[in-house]
């Protein structure tokens, strides 16, 4: 196999590093992910050697840097299959492209009485625009229910689907119960009654092959944070018709083509989304973390996943009194639990004396726990740098933390 | 016992232990005890909230001094609210405004104050603050 | 005196590099300045130590970050004199902090038939969002004209307040022609008429004391990059009563208190503002900008920088043909110019080939090239590191373009 | 002469100089070199817009070659202007659909061409050689 954990593990400088006295084992992944060496020696180089404000400018630093930021956007657009690089804007994650498209494309064709269509699995930024959105132009959002395994079933989606339907929302991959939701199909059936879909991409670009122009999307964000890239970029992919059709989001710097006091022209595609100084350190070291996952390839990634999903699984459910949320049969390798009546907080606090990180709490997915009737889950979320032993360690902490509360 | 004196014992209590296991069980020990607040009051106006565990605080005055109660859902949250009760309850409201609480610092629970924790236990100390300083307010107009 | 001008060139790594050979003599600071090592270190050792997300976790890792995050917004506050760090709002730059005032502050208090007031020599990024605003709420943009040399007279500036005026808009420091306006006084004066005022720092932070609170500002706007710290971060300072009044922006993630389908109580300030996962490498990293500018001292660099305006202003002027714009009393060291009839972008390439990085064009302010009559200009902006003998080689480089195109 | 022929021609003509300064200066003067568009055109309908100089561009039939002419406000964008005429101007229209413009890196001046320098120069490229599929689909359909 050309999936060499130990070469990948030695990657990541940051999986040298000790806490308590014992070798870090970070299984938070799903908040955000550790960094390979290639993407922090593209931000030091950057700023070393090339640092510089972008477009517009004549002089070798900015002509270069220009280059190599709309290069990257070209990679980016190569990397998940979108038709050309115009379809690509940049931003500062998935919070706000999301925000860009509620604001800019959800304002101009919501109409009072009009509905939403989300899941009862997204994330609070997939869920909160599109609840003001609603909210001032008196539409409706709905909310396709999940079952016990955490999975949408095709028939209550559809259910869901009307003529009010305007655009629908929906996670590829949930954060809490790892499902990986069938968004092609869920795509194709909306496009059969002409409603646009949007993907929440942020949980899945790390670990799945993203092919935006098979899934035919309309719109897809992610975050560069979440897919082993700095902080502080993300990507909105949408369809070039309903970009050329939107209007402007943020205004300001580079996405104006001329401006008077009178009137303002805004600039062509990107730059019409993209307002104010981009984000040129983080672009590159997307590009530079988007190279990492290319050459690692994404196919043994996912192999590889999922052996730690089955292996984790396994592994938990021989524990008495741990309770699983997520069971769906597609899933990435997210662990959501409780460990008997033990509240999160108090699990999470004892699991981190052991070195290991894991999140508590609801997630930022509020709605999904009280579908369960819980306070919130523990939640180890893998990634490609993880091991059997890892989680061998977590299975010892959760033994601890029974036997400390028991 | 004075504030500071309550304090010292709590040191001392802590400094028999030598690991971080001992410590932790000795603090749900504490969480386990039953619920030190009335459930009357376990609503949401008593309730101090921090996101990931909840604590609900009570006061009262009696005698000059104030008598706090209060629970939380997490143990270890209960544990440490426990202390700060014996530590601050039946007490003078000066001695409340006044004080520190250098003592969870120094048996190693810091971390579980921090601003940043939301847990609702720097909110808490933040409270029974006010709360002294409020019953002080009011005792002085009348 | 305590500015060892070779010891500060040493710290800015990027300098040791060569252009076409020779080295680098970079005058592009108003577009964005170059970073000293301690920033470059504080974000490797960011992503090699301690990257994590912030807020909510309990393990070490989070806890530790978020430590790290919120002690750099107390020193932001510090740093500009704010009275608490909930007033201080982390944006990805200026032109978002402004977007953000002009969609949730104005949009608030703006009626048909009001004015936004702003001034001839902004930014776009300080003029695009009030002119959509105004749009969008039937209003009207009013502009304070300046004078020959690039100065507003407050004469003027009061003529345009009026009843009717609801907020002004104004840049401490213009990009282009280097203008200090006096906006405390200015501020002062609309105070007296109930205006509220909003500042773009952008040009400010890194060479003059910004003190928040002395000059009683509303709103303050400022972006790392322009001040030797990381990309893709900016700050929003606001009084607390705005913020306390103002709807949020963008929505979801850690800007959230308590979510369900039906309703969505907000988070307190700061982070009611703050949706999606923070930039923490940025923020930490524009934590160790704001230490080299305060070990360096303030008073120092503006010394300094005033020193070499007066050298290159004084070089520029002898130069027969050269006709500078903007020669304001009180200005930073920006030196925007022509020369003879040579169109900026010819001479812009020219010099670029003696290895000098300026820039060239409308700088983002194409009002201020109308009022001149010109397509653009050369700027040349300086930084701390700059020094006279990198101001001889451009006075050498413009001899040459006039050789060239005479 | 063949745009290929052409090109090779400009090659060798620059080959001659040894530095950047001397390239400029040949550039300069051919930039200088009167207007090579009828003002008449020089109307925003004809305008190329690159937002730091300007180029204008208008192209007719005659003979079965195109025929173009151009100007811009910089020296040095008409410079370049002037070599993409002579390559480009009077030749048949499937020729200048098929041509690579290859020479402009050979000496030296591609940073000139970069699509992020916004000095027009591409999309006067993009538009030449949509204006020569514009008149042989025309052509054809006669
Ligand atoms: C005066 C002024 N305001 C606003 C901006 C916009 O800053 P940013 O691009 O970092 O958002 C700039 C810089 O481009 C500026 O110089
Ligand atoms: C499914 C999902 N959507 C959206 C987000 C928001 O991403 P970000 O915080 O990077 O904007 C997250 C992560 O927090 C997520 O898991």
């Amino acid at each position: 196999m050309s999936f060499d954990i130990q070469k990948i593990r030695s990657d990541f400088p940051i999986l040298n590093r000790k806490v308590y006295g014992k070798p870090l084992v970070y299984f938070d992944n799903a908040a955000t992910t550790q960094k390979p060496r290639a993407v922090i020696d593209r931000i030091t180089d950057y700023y070393t050697n090339e640092n510089c404000n972008i477009h517009r400018g004549v002089h070798h630093l900015s002509q270069a840097a220009t280059t190599a930021f709309e290069d990257t956007r070209e990679q980016i657009a190569r990397f998940i299959n979108a038709s050309k690089k115009e379809e690509i804007i940049i931003t500062k994650g998935t919070t706000e492209s999301i925000n860009l498209i509620a604001s800019s494309f959800g304002r101009d064709i919501l109409q009072k009485g009009d509905e939403v269509l989300i899941t009862a699995m997204e994330h609070h930024s997939n869920l909160v625009p599109w609840q003001m959105l609603c909210f001032e132009k008196e539409a409706s959002l709905r909310v396709v229910p999940f079952n016990d395994k955490g999975e949408i079933e095709m028939s209550a989606y559809k259910d869901h689907i009307n003529d009010k339907t305007r655009i629908i929302a929906l996670a590829h991959v949930s954060n809490t119960l790892g499902t990986i939701n069938p968004v092609k199909e869920m795509i194709q059936y909306a496009h059969g009654k002409n409603v646009p879909v949007l993907i929440d991409g942020a949980q899945a670009l790390s670990h799945l092959k993203v092919d935006v122009s098979d899934l035919d999307c309309d719109f897809y964000c992610f975050s560069g944070h979440k897919a082993y890239g700095p902080m502080g970029v993300g990507v909105l992919y949408a369809k070039e018709k309903h970009l050329e059709a939107m209007p402007p989001y943020q205004t300001g710097g580079e996405m104006v083509e001329s401006v008077s006091f009178f009137e303002t022209t805004f600039n062509v595609l990107p730059f019409k989304f993209e307002a104010g100084t981009p984000n040129v350190e983080a672009v590159l070291g997307m590009g530079a973390a988007i190279k990492y996952l290319e050459e690692t390839g994404m196919e043994s990634i996912e192999d590889y996943e999922d052996d730690l999903l089955a292996y984790g699984t396994q592994k938990l459910k021989k524990i008495e009194g741990v309770q699983l949320y997520g069971t769906a049969c597609k899933k990435t390798g997210v662990l959501s639990f409780l460990i008997d009546n033990i509240h999160p907080y108090d699990a999470g606090t004892i699991i981190d004396k052991f070195s290991i990180a894991v999140r508590t709490g609801h997630h930022c997915a509020q709605p999904v726990m009280d579908r369960f009737g819980i306070p919130g889950t523990i939640r180890a979320s893998f990634a490609m740098y993880n091991t059997k032993e890892e989680i061998d360690q977590l299975v010892e902490a959760i033994h601890q933390v029974k036997k400390m509360f028991g | 016992m004075t504030i500071k004196e309550i304090q010292e014992q709590i040191i001392t209590e802590f400094g028999n232990f030598d690991d971080w296991m001992d410590r932790y069980n000795h603090l749900i020990d504490m969480g386990k005890s039953c619920p030190l607040i009335d459930e009357k009051y376990k609503t949401k106006s008593f309730l101090i909230s921090g996101c990931q565990s909840r604590v609900w605080l009570h006061a009262s005055m009696s005698d000059g001094e104030i008598i706090f109660t209060a629970d939380s859902d997490a143990v270890i949250t209960k544990g440490i609210v426990n202390l700060l009760i014996r530590v601050f309850s039946k007490q003078p409201a000066d001695d409340i405004i006044a004080a520190d609480i250098a003592f969870i610092d120094e048996i190693g629970l810091n971390e579980h104050l921090s601003p940043t924790r939301s847990n609702g236990l720097m909110s808490m100390i933040k409270q029974m603050k006010l709360y002294a300083l409020a019953f002080k307010t009011k005792a002085a107009n009348q």
